[in-house]
């Protein structure tokens, strides 16, 4: 088997264990209404992780992506306080676009400034908060100010089966990390982001428009922080300075549980949602374990992330040793 | 610099190490630009200002160092930058054509594993597959044999003139010599990146060709030297294995000789020497050193029995190549140039780099230079010296002169037969028959993992290697 | 006898929120800004504030800065809790007063004087009758506060807490768990959420910050959930109009942080120029909101306080006219 | 020879905000400021000197914070129910070590990227922390606990402004002279190399990450003598300026390049900045953005100098 497919099924087993053991722990776990909840909870990071996953991709990290999240919301709800006729389909546009303009520009100075992205990104994780606090002038946005549309999406459900509730944001997120799947497997542009994350110099020599391709991601990445920040917007209604602070963290741990390496080249979307999922999983399940206090949760949480990656690693490298012996 | 290669020739480049052959190369390839002069494909001048630019103008390389993706797949890695596919991918028609291609070059390589872990002949393959699937009008292949051995040599020199033949020029870079005269129609020789000269093959002799590219005669060209007298056993290996990589190695190499290791490409010759190194350990069988029993787990263990083990591959494994030719010397001896609270003695340093400089007669202003910026023979000099300074007793050489010059590469052999010479017992691995046959007192040919035959240099002749490394002996025998 | 401002004089104020870029503490510099234009002083007046991530390490940097600067008074609301005491201590020592306002510093070292917004101890029987009010007088509550080192929150908790324990008339509240949303509207959601699942019998959540009880309110009515659960707390009548008139939020309280900047800058002003030495048992007048004493703060050992009060309990009657 | 210039780079750049401030500020030049400078950021600093040396190594520590809030709230939960500060002392400078060896067996022993496990680990060693103070403040430390903090020791420089020094010239020699920073700045370049030269990669990684969280406990106990009292949340969020300070001074976050003068420059320019900001009243939000495009410039600017010089 494919080293990658070990890595999911890893993983898989992961999140299984942990549904599992919370649902020995908390009454009334396995229900819709925990699927209602952690879904739509995870859906809100998943364009991010799934955007941030592109860019690590491509040996690159975005950690202004929280910020752009944050900017997108605020000034998309800015927008439409005072457009309230906008369609539907041009506010989710719009916000992809703002986030894909502040893309473009860490896409351009990592790209062409040739400055490392965790330089750029670290510089405009810093500034688009400034601006944002600059711009704001301390007003909030809020639901009031929001077409009623926006402020009902998050209880609009696109579908129901067995009972199971599956909200409009949900499906808006998962179409996002479906669609970058199908890309990254079958499109033979979006096969040049693991090119260029695998070996960047030979990358030049087989002709990839470097430059070109690590703007793409960062473009996408920022789009996709823009639905984000879209969700965010009609989930929360109400948009301070701080929209999608700690962001950034989010999505590099899920990410990485997720089983994208690092160091860039490999990474697949499937394990980006399971690894959004089971650290949305984790963090919600915890607040509401009995067992728990308040004061014990983040401890347990980072202990957790922890155990699963290196369960996963181990796991991942005991099977492919298997394989490996049987072919 | 002037070069003008025909539709339907194969062109051969030669020049000492550092003479601007892969510096040409780039420059034809979009990787560099040039400062003046212009290049005409067809007749038509043409700017390169990438390499996307030269592959539209139907130029493709195939670089001295291999460049593939690790983490894809032997089939992607191919087809990575083949405009002609189309823009969705199409998986099960793309691993029909890798697996076409890749038979073709006549190799065994699954093209559905990920090109991570690929030994250095196996990527020199993808590289070649990977030009090969482009509609090239003109083919530079820059040392493409240098890790090959004789059996991939000679597929590859088939698959050049099966391309001449089509119409397609192919630039060949090349420091044996012996394929220049079996496939070139024409060669040039260049030195200190200017044109020196270019000549039919036919008008040329290996001592004409030498001395146009060093300036002067060389007199130890390729001439066997003297056999010293062997001392005690050193190092024995017996039934010496690791679990699903080889087994079964015997052999003794004793002081002051030269034990070659001989095999096809992923024979797993490098595999026995990491064991010894103890990079991966053996997990069956024995080493004994002087006659004791030693278990190695790590290179540290190996160097404390003062083994050393100068890699195949510099750039993953043997030089940090941002680094300054000084830093790389020491890299192994850095305890010897510690005092007080572990701090280097610079002075003792840049005198023990200096001393390699000028013995090895390593081409740079100083030792400061950057070992990157070296070229590849020179490079192979510093990794020599790194191991050179830890005095070992048992030196393992994986493909010593893989691009090396003839200049450099007869003080390569000069410097392994001085060092048996003074009772060290030399591990040679190589992929290149006649530096085999040159060098060795023994023969041990490895064929899949297993000890295929061990020979006297007297009984080692040419057929009976590759016989035994690719398996006909046996039939032969029977 | 109140004393009076005598106008005019140059007193170099420094307004430190606790963050910089949400509404309330705007207010309080418009309100900061409208005292300093009435006193006429001819010094300087800033507001800077650090970032909502730097808030701790930025403030305890921003004050030591303004010691340097010699500036006369430093306004304020303390979000570093202790931490900034011993920074605070050296401030005074330099002849730079330290007013708190909105947050104090917890142990009143280092500190002038506090300009609280409402007494403690009240707040503390206000959210209880809150709680009261919306249960019917018996049931299950949980508060959803800032975050665990937020000091005003901590201490109206804990007032909470102390009249819940004392006051017979609320045994049959069950304050079931406190949690903390971090003031980020993410974390603030799906903690209530998360309160709810743990809690099937849940009926108020109670969250003594402005993000923190949007957050809430918008969940429960996200969920459905506005008939079982009511949210109450404290928040600004702009942000929740629209979940006091729907019923998910029908009651929660404020007060007015113009009214609290324009107090603490008549207090900063008072006090810089020597007109009132910070004793307890001083009178002074505030302009327009009037004549003020200083007292012995109740909740902190030693502290000396201006109580502004009153708070308003906003629900659907008063909170539209209060959002405009 | 680039990072030659890139030093001289920045030594211009610090003498340019020195005289900007001390044009600007009339406070700037006076001693108290310029012992406030420091000791305003003297934890991130001196993590700061020790970070450069992971980085160099090709690795990053983003749990330092979390491990300095882990040594602060020991230190204070300690002091609190009675027990002696020196002995709480020792005890929160234990924690450095024992957070270092975590991070360094899941690291340089079972492999995983130190990017992801510090991750973790920053949410986990805060988490203890806050399983030991909770929602409290723990203040009340002994007089010479906070004095030693606060103020001068030797004439009126205070502690940790001389631990600084010490560190910062002590590290510089540790990577520039010993073979132990040779160790450090080869496997940055190239792990693989290094191991088959016989170094031991997991010794080297090992002790990084241990001295690292030992600075950052020491940091933490620095911390609480300095503010004499701790929460929680002592240093949330210091890791990211801690790394642009690395970064800014030339350090290649790919691990291999980078020295000591160049880093201390960068933190003198930051401190500098900060402080000229501060006191010209510069309001937070404008101070962190100007970090921020100062961190872009500073990298983007030689690479368009160096485009355009080529032509
Ligand atoms: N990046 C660089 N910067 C500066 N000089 C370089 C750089 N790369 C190569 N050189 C120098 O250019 C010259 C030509 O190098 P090149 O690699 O073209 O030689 P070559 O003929 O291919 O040698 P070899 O046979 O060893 O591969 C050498 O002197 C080398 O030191
Ligand atoms: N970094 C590494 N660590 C451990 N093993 C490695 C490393 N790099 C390569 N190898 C091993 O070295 C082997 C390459 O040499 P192998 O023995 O298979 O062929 P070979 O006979 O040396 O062929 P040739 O030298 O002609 O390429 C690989 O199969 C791989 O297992
Ligand atoms: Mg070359
Ligand atoms: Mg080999």
């Amino acid at each position: 088997m494919h080293p990658q497919t070990l890595r999911i099924l890893a993983l898989a087993a992961a999140l299984l264990a942990t549904v599992l053991f919370f649902s020995t722990q908390i009454d009334g776990y396995l229900s819709e209404r925990m699927f209602t909840r952690i879904s739509t909870s995870a859906a809100v990071i998943l364009p991010i992780a799934v955007g941030q996953a592109i860019v690590v991709i491509t040996r690159n990290i975005d950690l202004s992506i929280g910020s752009t999240m944050g900017v997108v919301a605020y000034l998309t709800g800015d927008y439409l306080s005072g457009h309230p006729e906008l369609h539907p389909v041009l506010v989710l546009c719009l916000a992809m676009g703002i986030g894909a303009g502040i893309g473009a520009i860490n896409g351009i100075l990592v790209a062409w400034g040739r400055v490392p992205s965790i330089i750029v990104t670290l510089g405009t994780l810093a500034l688009l908060r400034s601006f944002l606090v600059e711009y704001s002038d301390a007003r909030t946005i809020t639901t009031a100010s929001l077409p009623q549309w926006l402020v009902d999406l998050p209880q609009a459900n696109a579908f129901s089966i067995f009972g199971i509730d599956v909200r409009v944001t949900v499906v808006l997120a998962l179409a996002s990390a479906v669609v970058m799947g199908l890309c990254l497997s079958r499109l033979r542009a979006a096969r040049r982001f693991f090119a260029v994350g695998s070996n960047p110099d030979a990358a030049v020599m087989a002709g990839i428009n470097l430059p070109m391709v690590t703007l793409l991601a960062f473009v996408l990445s920022g789009a996709l922080a823009g639905l984000s920040g879209f969700l965010f917007l009609a989930k929360f209604g109400n948009i301070t300075v701080v929209a999608g602070m700690g962001f950034e963290l989010k999505s590099v741990a899920a990410v990485v549980v997720g089983g994208v390496s690092i160091l860039g080249g490999s990474g697949s979307m499937v394990g980006v949602v399971i690894g959004t999922v089971l650290v949305d999983t984790i963090d919600n399940s915890l607040t509401r374990w009995e067992l728990v206090s308040e004061f014990w949760r983040d401890a347990l949480l980072g202990f957790l992330i922890m155990a699963a990656v290196t369960v996963d690693t181990f796991m991942s490298r005991q099977l492919s040793r298997l394989s490996r012996k049987e072919s | 610099m002037s070069l003008a290669i025909e539709p339907g020739e194969i062109h051969a480049i030669v020049g000492e190490n550092g003479a601007g052959k892969s510096t040409l190369i780039k420059i034809m390839t979009g990787v560099h630009q040039p400062d003046r002069g212009e290049i005409r494909v067809g007749g038509v001048a043409v700017t390169l200002r990438g390499t996307q630019d030269a592959q539209g103008a139907g130029i493709a390389a195939i670089y001295q160092e291999p460049m593939v993706f690790p983490d894809l797949d032997v089939a992607e890695n191919i087809f990575i930058s083949n405009r002609a596919e189309s823009a969705v991918m199409n998986w099960r028609r793309l691993y029909a054509e890798a697996d076409l291609l890749v038979a073709k070059l006549g190799v065994k390589l699954d093209v559905r594993r990920a090109a991570s872990g690929l030994t250095l002949a196996e990527q020199q393959t993808v590289e070649i597959a990977r030009a090969l699937s482009l509609n090239v009008k003109v083919l530079i292949m820059d040392e493409p044999t240098a890790s090959l051995s004789a059996h991939e040599v000679a597929r590859l020199l088939d698959i050049a003139r099966a391309l001449r033949a089509q119409g397609v020029s192919v630039i060949y870079i090349s420091h044996r010599l012996d394929e220049i005269f079996q496939i070139a129609d024409r060669v040039t020789v260049i030195r200190d990146g200017s044109h020196i000269s270019t000549k039919p093959i036919a008008e040329v002799t290996p001592e004409g060709l030498v001395h146009d590219m060093v300036g002067r005669a060389i007199d130890s060209f390729a001439v066997k030297t003297e056999a010293s007298p062997h001392g005690a056993p050193v190092l024995q290996m017996q039934g010496l294995g690791r679990a699903g990589v080889f087994r079964g190695i015997n052999a003794t190499v004793h002081a002051g000789e030269v034990l070659c290791f001989a095999g096809l490409v992923g024979a797993r010759r490098t595999d026995v020497a990491l064991a010894l190194f103890g990079i991966a350990p053996a997990t069956e069988g024995e080493i004994k050193i002087d006659g004791a029993p030693v278990t190695i787990r790590t290179p540290a263990e190996a160097m404390a029995h003062q083994i050393a083990y100068v890699s195949e591959d510099r750039r993953k494994m043997g030089l940090a190549m941002t680094l300054p030719i000084f830093a790389n010397i020491s890299l192994a001896s850095l305890g010897k140039l510690m005092g007080l609270f572990g701090l280097i003695n610079a002075k003792a340093e840049t005198a023990m780099a200096e001393t390699y400089r000028k013995q090895l007669a390593i081409k740079s202003a100083d030792t400061r230079v950057e070992v990157g910026k070296l070229s590849g023979g020179n490079q192979q000099k510093v990794m020599l010296a790194k191991w050179l300074e830890t005095k070992p007793r048992i030196l393992i050489f994986d493909e010593p002169t893989r691009g090396i010059d003839v200049g450099a590469k007869a003080e390569v052999h000069n410097i392994i037969r001085t060092l048996a010479g003074q009772g060290v017992a030399v591990i040679v691995i190589s992929s290149d028959l006649p530096e085999v046959l040159a060098l060795a007192d023994r023969v041990l040919v490895m064929r899949e993992g297993t000890q295929a035959g061990l020979l006297p240099i007297e009984e080692a002749s040419q057929e009976r290697v590759i016989g035994l490394a690719a398996g006909h002996d046996m039939k032969g025998a029977a | 006898e109140a004393v009076k401002a005598t106008p005019g004089q140059a007193v170099n104020m420094v307004l430190l929120p606790k963050f910089l870029g949400i509404l309330p503490f705007d207010q309080a510099d418009r309100g900061a800004q409208e005292a300093a234009k009435e006193l006429g002083s001819t010094g300087t007046y800033q507001y800077i504030g650090p970032t909502p991530e730097n808030s701790a390490a930025g403030q305890i940097e921003m004050l030591t800065t303004a010691t340097t600067q010699k500036q006369n008074v430093v306004m304020l609301s303390n979000n570093a809790g202790d931490q900034i005491a011993a920074v605070a201590e050296a401030a005074q020592a330099a002849g730079t007063k330290v007013v708190t306002w909105d947050s104090p510093i917890p142990s009143g070292k280092g500190e002038s004087l506090f300009v609280a917004q409402v007494d403690f101890g009240s707040i503390g029987t206000v959210m209880a009758d809150m709680v009261m009010s919306m249960t019917g007088g018996a049931g299950e509550f949980a508060v959803l506060s800032a975050s665990p080192d937020a000091a005003n929150q901590n201490a109206w908790i804990e007032a909470m807490k102390k009249v819940l324990a004392e006051d017979a008339k609320y045994k049959d509240l069950k304050l079931v768990d406190v949690v903390y949303g971090n003031d980020q509207s993410e974390e603030s959601y799906n903690k209530a959420l998360g309160l709810v699942d743990k809690y099937p019998d849940l009926k108020v959540i109670m969250a003594p910050t402005t993000v923190g009880i949007v957050a809430a309110a918008k969940a429960m009515q996200d969920e459905g959930l506005c008939e079982k659960v009511k949210v109450s707390g404290l928040g600004l009548p702009a942000e929740m109009v629209s979940y006091t008139m729907n019923g998910c939020a029908p009651e929660f309280a404020l007060w007015s942080f113009v009214d609290l900047g324009y107090l603490t800058t008549y207090t900063s002003y008072l006090l810089a120029t020597g007109a009132i030495k910070g004793e307890v048992g001083e009178t002074f007048t505030a302009g327009r909101m009037g004549d003020f004493t200083i007292e012995a703060d109740p909740g902190r050992e030693g502290a000396k306080r201006v109580l502004m009060g009153p708070f308003t309990v906003y629900n659907k009657d008063n909170v539209e006219a209060a959002s405009k | 020879m680039k990072l030659k210039s890139w030093e001289g780079m920045l030594a211009f750049l610090f003498l340019l905000t020195l005289v900007a401030n001390a044009m600007l500020a009339p406070e700037f030049l006076t001693l108290q400021n310029q012992i406030n400078l420091f000791q305003l950021s003297i934890e991130k600093i001196i993590i700061a000197l020790v970070m450069a040396l992971v980085i160099i190594n090709a690795e990053i520590d983003l749990s330092v914070s979390s491990v300095l809030g882990l040594a602060a709230c020991v230190f204070g939960y300690l002091v609190h129910i009675g027990v002696a500060a020196p002995l709480a002392i020792l005890a929160a400078l234990a924690v450095g070590p024992v957070a270092g060896l975590i991070n360094a067996v899941l690291i340089a022993r079972v492999g995983i990227p130190s990017l992801v496990v510090t991750l973790a680990m920053l949410i986990g060693f805060r988490g203890v922390a806050r399983i030991l103070v909770k929602d409290q403040s723990m203040g009340d430390f002994p007089q010479w606990v906070t004095d030693l903090g606060q103020k001068g020791f030797l004439g009126p420089i205070p502690l940790s402004l001389w631990l600084f020094v010490i560190f910062a010239v002590g590290l510089g020699v540790l990577l520039h002279r010993t073979g132990f920073g040779r160790q450090v700045v080869v496997i940055g370049t190239n792990a693989e190399v290094a191991r088959f030269s016989g170094l031991d990669v997991a010794r080297v990684k090992t002790t990084l990450f241990l001295m690292a969280s030992s600075m950052a406990a020491l940091g933490g106990v620095l911390y609480a003598a300095r503010l004499g009292s701790v929460r929680g949340d002592a240093g949330v969020g210091f890791e990211l300026d801690i790394i642009t300070m690395v970064l800014l001074g030339g350090v290649s976050i790919f691990g291999g390049k980078g020295s000591m003068a160049g880093v201390i420059l960068s933190i003198l320019i930051i401190l500098n900045l900060r402080n000229g900001m501060a006191l010209t009243n510069i309001t937070g939000h404008i101070q962190t953005g100007v970090i921020g495009i100062l961190l872009i410039v500073s990298v983007l600017g030689p690479n368009l100098w160096e485009r355009l010089r080529r032509g």
